[in-house]
């Protein structure tokens, strides 16, 4: 029990001491700067870090696999972006519809309470977007969850292109503001503190906060007693349901926490991306989470957050250049054209998805000791190379 | 205006669409019937069937392209089921699952980089490219010919499983996979045979549906690949007749839904518009939900148990 | 074992990555840059490299400028913002993190205003290029734009359409997508809603035939479609499949070659409105054109042939507007080129540019153009000014 | 047909057994599984349930257990019906066993095997289940989720530190009393097949049974390690007091430990009584004639 005190203390100083990085990031770093997609990629990155973790919580704990996620984000996205639009600017956004709302809350509570009323605002919207989502997650879970696997599969994906529709339904404009995008509301560019004379920028600091947070919950979940009875029904759905695991309820508890978490980086999405709109939350993006999550290894939510980071920046950032012509000094335009850097991308996907099926992590999670145990590891296997080459060959002369 | 003027043209195209998705859906519903997999790149071998047949139709006459077209997306089936899925036959069906979404997602990308992510227009087939007037509804001759050439392809794919040694196997294969190969059927040849006539007819469907509606982009199959394999699970999967069936449905009541709105005032029901045609798409999802909830087999699929 | 042979790919990988970081320019040439903010795939991929191509004419003609007395050579950036909101913001940020001094694009409008924020937030200029919906500079302090807006551009098609005897309207456009949408809007608002059915189709349909039985079936005697042009080439043969019987009307993203190659041979009868007309500068028109058949790229990128988009001379336009902001500026530091904006007055090629207060264009003409559907190319119609 | 039924030998109150089935019948389709199997295990007893392969005593458990609803029958725990059923649907028109009118105005009742595990019926699989990313120690600990008072909210922000530490300390209890403390941290399924047995078991008590139902628990097993299961079994049930119900092909073990001895063969009772007794029954006899069942 000591023991693990200790390692839980270690690694709250370790999340501490990431979190005061980026809080530092957030003030050296100016837009205009280089490394200033280096800001991008941490709030991109911690978006898709919570969407893929709060997936593997479904697909990967709990077995369940479920295709719509895409769907939930969108639900948690809107009604965030919904709640916190100023009055005044609704009608500029509300361009062709008359604003059904008419309030926002941060705006309602900072005049309240003053300028920690927007915060709260914020934060009561991130949380009202993720209950929404977890109530349509229930409504849809009642018939779908007795589904077994590619036909759950199916049938989620199916439910999450019914809820794009509703939400760019004309009918819901006033809502929903039909297809058209929504914007205008609080966002990660906005965020600031006022401290004195000096203001601190908190617009990557606060998603990576949240995604912390909330990731930080799902592995208490984990965890719990409630998690071990998840990964019970993912091993053996029938001794699950034998040792009186309740199937139908826990099934649901994992769909709604999923949907619930799903949401909330929905609106974190929003917060980010700064609009919000319906047609963004295709299943194209359920596929790409999906990928994350195999990259990272299904089941494992260090691998989760590293295979969401890893995928956001290579996409957003280090792979840029192989859609501009020049990637690491070389200059190849005729090849490294608009589209070169997904096909790579897909090319290391099915590599991963093929020959390395665990990804990143397998199952396990990033401990101390692994990665103290990593230099070693590294320089064995560098030098298992000139062996494995000559296994390869020596297999083939066998032949 | 009767109603059945008005409804006519709908019908007729919703018929025509329902073809194609119906020579989709049969290899969703092969592929399905024999390895319990949801094949997500075969909506996209569709698109690259469509994308070929621009690009070879620029340098050979029609007569070799279509051929080569559909050679080459032959030859494409074959090698994903080789590559992609063949090395996780002992996975976990999440894992070739997820092995098939890798798959759409490279050729998508693939699709992609070689248009440079733009509109290709397809390549216009005489003759069934023309225009021609029905019951007083003017199409294309392709519209009127899909359900023809889907139904004759069927009887003789039906023909082929009930009455050759293939045909046979494959009943075995998705019988039992395991006891068919207990008793000597060469498992991998059923499994790329099978593919060889999915993707077979995915180029068909892709020449009648192109022709129809000529614009090919790398998400061309995406669409049109999941309502094919909403069909096939309404008709009762690894049910050829029943995927044929269900995508016609799915086909016609598509169309229906996008002139709804159009039908309805036309017959005085509604005043004014309510938007219905924003339900195209989730609809044939919403058919899906119900038939999973409440007839999980589909209209004509057989009922498993799992054993404890 | 298998995990970290995987790891070690992925460090290889950022290692890789960290190198391809750090290798930035080392030319000791002066240069600003430009950044094109413009779709190069998607939806409006074709519109959005036309655009382009207007861009890269001109620094061929015009590679350097003077600022405070020096020589800078210019250079092209540019972030593909895939014609994705989603993916705009951070196309956008790739731009401003690439240390340009003002942006230009985009074609279509929705990318621009989802991308509006990320701009304001660096303080980097970005001028749209024909990016029509009022919403891209209204909620914006760092978007300006060249082209004329939807409420102009609308009321000017409905009053095209009434001129020749149109009574009802069917109005077409795109789920989500805010330049149809906003374009239909307008003009429903100038045609009378009372006269006029409006229908959105969802993204990656590709089957028009109903909306065409729509129209037919609601007695509409003009067909409004302002939609991309990989959508217009289907509702094109779909119409002509179905003998459409009216007129189609559309707006700017209609003068593009693919619609007169669709259209070629059928007997519809498109107009539409727009920034250019071919001819007006003989002497533009013939080097662009020129310059379009010597570089392989460009004319594939161009359709493949060398008929002119009006958004080409568009996106020519918007370089020498650049080009004139950082000249008036003396810096390349974003934020001073951003206040010279409100005060720039250029003469382009579509006319003169300079912009009110919100940002806009004050523009008060736009072209309507109708297909030859016999030899596939534009005609001219009328000039047409806001009353 | 009749007359079938087995007289009970003994004179008791049925109300008084741990366990009873009374007419149960499953049908899948025309075949007829388990047919008017009427049964009782009393508190504190041994008993088993032997026959030939397909006679249908893994489905009787599936009965009990709440996996599969008997067709027609009912089932009571402690003198409370928890099952019964009567033929419904398509089976109303294809049943064809016998009995039906009894239950047919009574409720249903079809409880899922989770409700029946959380009224202390705990089993063991013929075809080990084990949850195979776990370890061993973890597979122990899953099966007190049960029994937990935490709810959701409290087990994750560990409101609930006293009941966790006593779930574990209770799990390495168990695991000290099955001996499988030395190996507590290995993956489950990388255990001996003996010793996976053995976790199953210990898996099932950690649901806090009154009733176990163990379905080949000596599978695999040389003889051996079938005398010590049978002695481990025998402890088990002097030690906590279980009622226990075995599905054995192992005719020493069954000879060895039971109490008594049912015999079911194509679904349907054909013999009932003590080790003795069934030995030396003429039924029992002929049903395994030349079958020549036994496991190796």
């Amino acid at each position: 029990m000591k023991k693990d005190n200790k390692k839980n203390f270690i690694s709250l100083v370790i999340v501490l001491v990431f979190l005061g990085i980026v809080l530092l990031l957030d003030q050296v770093i100016k837009p205009t700067d280089n490394m200033s997609m280096l800001l991008t990629v941490l709030q991109k990155g911690s978006v898709y870090a919570l969407a893929a973790v709060s997936m593997n919580l479904l697909n990967g704990f709990t077995g369940l696999f479920s295709l719509g996620h895409a769907g939930f984000m969108l639900i948690g996205a809107y009604t965030y972006a919904m709640l916190t639009i100023p009055d005044a600017a609704r009608a500029d956004v509300y361009q062709y519809y008359d604003p059904a709302i008419r309030f926002s809350i941060p705006e309602v509570l900072s005049n309240g309470i003053g300028p920690a009323g927007t915060a709260l605002g914020v934060l009561i919207a991130v949380i009202i977007a993720g209950l929404i989502a977890c109530l349509f997650a229930y409504l849809i879970g009642l018939p779908v969850l007795k589904l077994k696997s590619d036909y759950l599969a199916i049938a989620t994906l199916g439910f999450a292109e019914i809820i794009r529709a509703i939400f760019q339904w004309s009918k819901l404009g006033p809502l929903t503001n039909g297809s058209n995008l929504l914007k205008g509301f609080e966002r990660t560019s906005t965020f600031k503190l006022a401290i004195g004379d000096f203001t601190l920028s908190l617009s990557t600091f606060v998603p990576v906060l949240i995604a912390t947070i909330c990731i930080w919950i799902i592995v208490l979940i984990k965890n719990s007693t409630y998690g071990r009875a998840f990964v019970a029904i993912r091993d053996d759905e029938i001794a699950a349901e034998a040792m009186g695991i309740d199937l139908a309820h826990h099934k649901m508890l994992s769909f709604c926490t999923s949907s619930f978490f799903a949401g909330i980086s929905g609106a974190m999405m929003a917060m980010v991306l700064s609009i919000a709109q319906a047609s963004n939350f295709r299943s194209a993006m359920t596929y790409e989470i999906l990928l994350m999550v195999v990259l990272g290894g299904i089941g494992s939510i260090s691998g989760s957050v590293i295979g969401a980071f890893l995928f956001i920046s290579t996409s957003e950032w280090w792979l840029r250049g192989l859609d501009s012509g020049k990637w690491l000094g070389i200059s190849a335009p005729g090849i490294f054209r608009n589209g070169f850097r997904l096909v790579v991308f897909s090319v290391i996907i099915m590599i991963v998805v093929l020959f390395f099926r665990k990804g990143i992590m397998g199952d396990k999670e990033l401990t101390l000791e692994m990665v103290k145990a990593w230099p070693k590891n590294i320089f064995n296997w560098i030098r298992s190379i000139p062996k494995k080459i000559k296994s390869l060959f020596s297999k083939k002369e066998a032949k | 205006m009767s109603l059945w003027q008005t409804i006519f043209p709908y019908i007729l195209s919703g018929i025509s669409v329902g073809g194609q998705y119906a020579l989709i859906a049969i290899g969703y519903t092969m592929v399905y019937g024999i390895l319990r997999l949801i094949n997500f790149a075969h909506g996209d071998v569709f698109m690259v069937a469509g994308l070929s047949m621009v690009y070879l139709a620029a340098s050979l006459p029609l007569y070799l392209a279509i051929p080569v077209m559909i050679i080459l997306t032959v030859a494409l089936g074959f090698t994903i089921e080789r590559v992609a899925y063949k090395p996780l036959r002992t996975a976990p069906r999440m894992s070739v699952m997820i092995s098939a979404i890798g798959v759409s997602y490279l050729l998508q990308n693939l699709a992609l980089y070689i248009t440079g992510g733009l509109n290709k227009n397809y390549p216009e087939i005489p003759w069934i490219s023309d225009k021609i007037t029905i019951f007083g509804a003017t199409t294309t001759r392709v519209t009127v010919i899909t359900p023809f050439v889907t139904i004759a392809l069927v009887l003789i794919l039906v023909w082929v499983i009930n009455h050759t040694k293939i045909g046979m196997a494959m009943r075995a294969v998705s019988k039992d996979f395991e006891t068919a190969q207990l008793m000597g059927i060469k498992i991998n040849n059923v499994i790329s045979i099978t593919f060889i006539i999915g993707s077979f007819l995915a180029a068909i469907g892709s020449m009648l549906f192109f022709t129809n509606y000529p614009g090919v982009v790398p998400t061309s199959g995406g669409m049109p690949g999941l309502k094919a394999f909403v069909a096939a699970v309404f008709g009762g999967i690894g049910s050829i007749p029943g995927a044929v069936i269900g995508a016609f449905i799915i086909g016609i009541c598509e169309s229906l839904i996008k002139g709804l709105d159009t039908i309805l005032m036309s017959q005085g029901v509604i005043a004014e518009q309510i938007g219905f045609a924003t339900f195209s798409d989730a609809f044939t999802f919403i058919l899906l939900i119900i038939i999973l909830v409440f007839k999980p087999m589909g209209l004509f699929g057989e009922k498993q148990t799992d054993k404890v | 074992m298998k995990r970290f042979v995987a790891l070690g790919l992925v460090l290889c990988m950022m290692a890789a990555a960290l190198v391809g970081c750090s290798s930035g320019s080392s030319s000791s040439e002066k240069t600003v840059k430009i950044g094109v903010f413009e779709p190069q795939s998607g939806d409006n991929g074709a519109g959005g490299k036309q655009e382009i191509l207007g861009m890269q004419y001109a620094l061929t003609k015009t590679p350097t400028v003077e600022i405070g007395g020096e020589t800078y050579k210019v250079e092209l950036v540019y972030a593909d913002n895939a014609s994705s909101n989603d993916k705009a913001p951070s196309a956008a940020q790739t731009l401003i993190s690439g240390g340009v001094s003002v942006v230009l694009g985009s074609y279509g409008s929705g990318v621009s205003i989802a991308a509006g924020d990320t701009f304001s937030a660096a303080k980097v200029p970005a001028i749209g290029v024909t990016c029509t919906n009022p919403q891209v500079t209204s909620g914006c302090d760092v978007y300006y734009r060249i082209c004329f807006l939807d409420p102009f551009q609308g009321t000017v098609l409905a009053n095209f359409a009434k001129a020749n005897g149109a009574t009802k309207a069917y109005c077409l456009a795109k789920q989500g997508d805010d330049y149809s949408g906003g374009l239909c809007n307008y003009f429903i608002e100038a045609f009378g809603a009372d006269n006029c059915v409006y229908e959105q189709f969802p993204a990656d349909t590709s089957d028009f035939s109903t909306y065409v039985t729509n129209a037919q079936n609601q007695g509409c005697n003009v067909f409004f479609a302002p939609v991309s042009t990989e959508a217009a080439a289907q509702i094109i043969k779909k119409a002509s499949a179905q003998s459409l019987g009216m007129p189609i009307l559309a707006g700017d993203t209609w003068d593009s070659n693919v619609i007169l190659e669709a259209a070629k041979g059928s007997d519809l009868d498109i107009n539409v409105t727009t920034f250019y007309q071919e001819g007006a500068n003989p002497e533009f028109d013939n080097g662009i054109k020129a310059w379009i058949n010597s570089d392989a790229t460009a004319k594939s990128n161009n359709g493949g042939n060398d008929e002119l988009a009006a958004v080409t001379a568009m996106g020519y336009d918007a370089y020498y507007v650049a080009l004139e902001a950082v000249k008036k500026a003396g810096t390349t530091d974003p934020a001073k080129v951003l206040e010279v904006l409100p005060s720039l007055e250029y003469t382009g090629v579509t006319g003169a540019i300079a912009f009110d207060e919100i940002g806009d264009a004050k523009r008060d003409s736009a072209f309507v153009k109708k297909c030859n559907t016999t030899t596939g190319v534009w005609d001219f119609v009328t000039e047409a000014k806001a009353q | 047909m009749g007359g079938n039924h087995l007289n009970v030998n003994k004179q008791h109150d049925l109300n008084d057994s741990v366990l009873r089935l009374e007419n149960a019948t499953i049908q899948f389709g025309g075949v007829i599984a388990v047919n008017d199997l009427d049964m009782y295990v009393d508190d504190g007893e041994i008993v088993s349930l032997i026959g030939p392969n397909g006679a249908g005593k893994t489905t009787a458990f599936n009965i009990i257990t709440g996996v599969y609803a008997p067709t027609n029958g009912a089932v009571y725990f402690k003198g409370k019906k928890i099952i019964q059923n009567h033929p419904q649907g398509k089976m109303k028109k294809m049943y064809s066993g016998k009995d039906a009118e009894k239950y047919i105005n009574l409720p249903v009742l079809e409880p899922t095997p989770d409700k029946i595990t959380q009224m202390g019926i705990a089993r063991t699989f013929q075809n080990i289940r084990l949850f195979k990313s776990r370890t061993v120690f973890e597979n122990i600990l899953t099966a007190k989720h049960l029994r937990r008072t935490s709810n959701y909210f409290t087990s994750t922000f560990g409101l609930n530190k006293d009941e966790e530490a006593q779930m574990r300390e209770a799990s390495l209890e168990l695991l000290r009393v099955v001996g499988l403390e030395d190996v507590k941290d290995e993956l489950a399924t990388s255990l001996p097949y003996g010793k996976q047995r053995r976790l199953e078991i210990a898996r099932a008590m950690a649901t806090d049974p009154e009733l176990l139902l163990l379905d080949e628990p000596a599978a695999g097993m040389n003889p051996q390690e079938t005398l010590e299961l049978a002695e481990f079994i025998r402890e088990l049930r002097d030690k906590y007091h279980y009622t226990i119900l075995i599905i054995e092909h192992h005719m020493d073990l069954v000879m060895n430990i039971s109490e008594r001895i049912y015999v079911l063969e194509f679904g349907r009772l054909i013999a009932e009584g003590t080790p003795t007794e069934i030995q030396n029954n003429e039924d029992v006899i002929n049903a395994y004639l030349g079958v020549g069942e036994e496991d190796a």
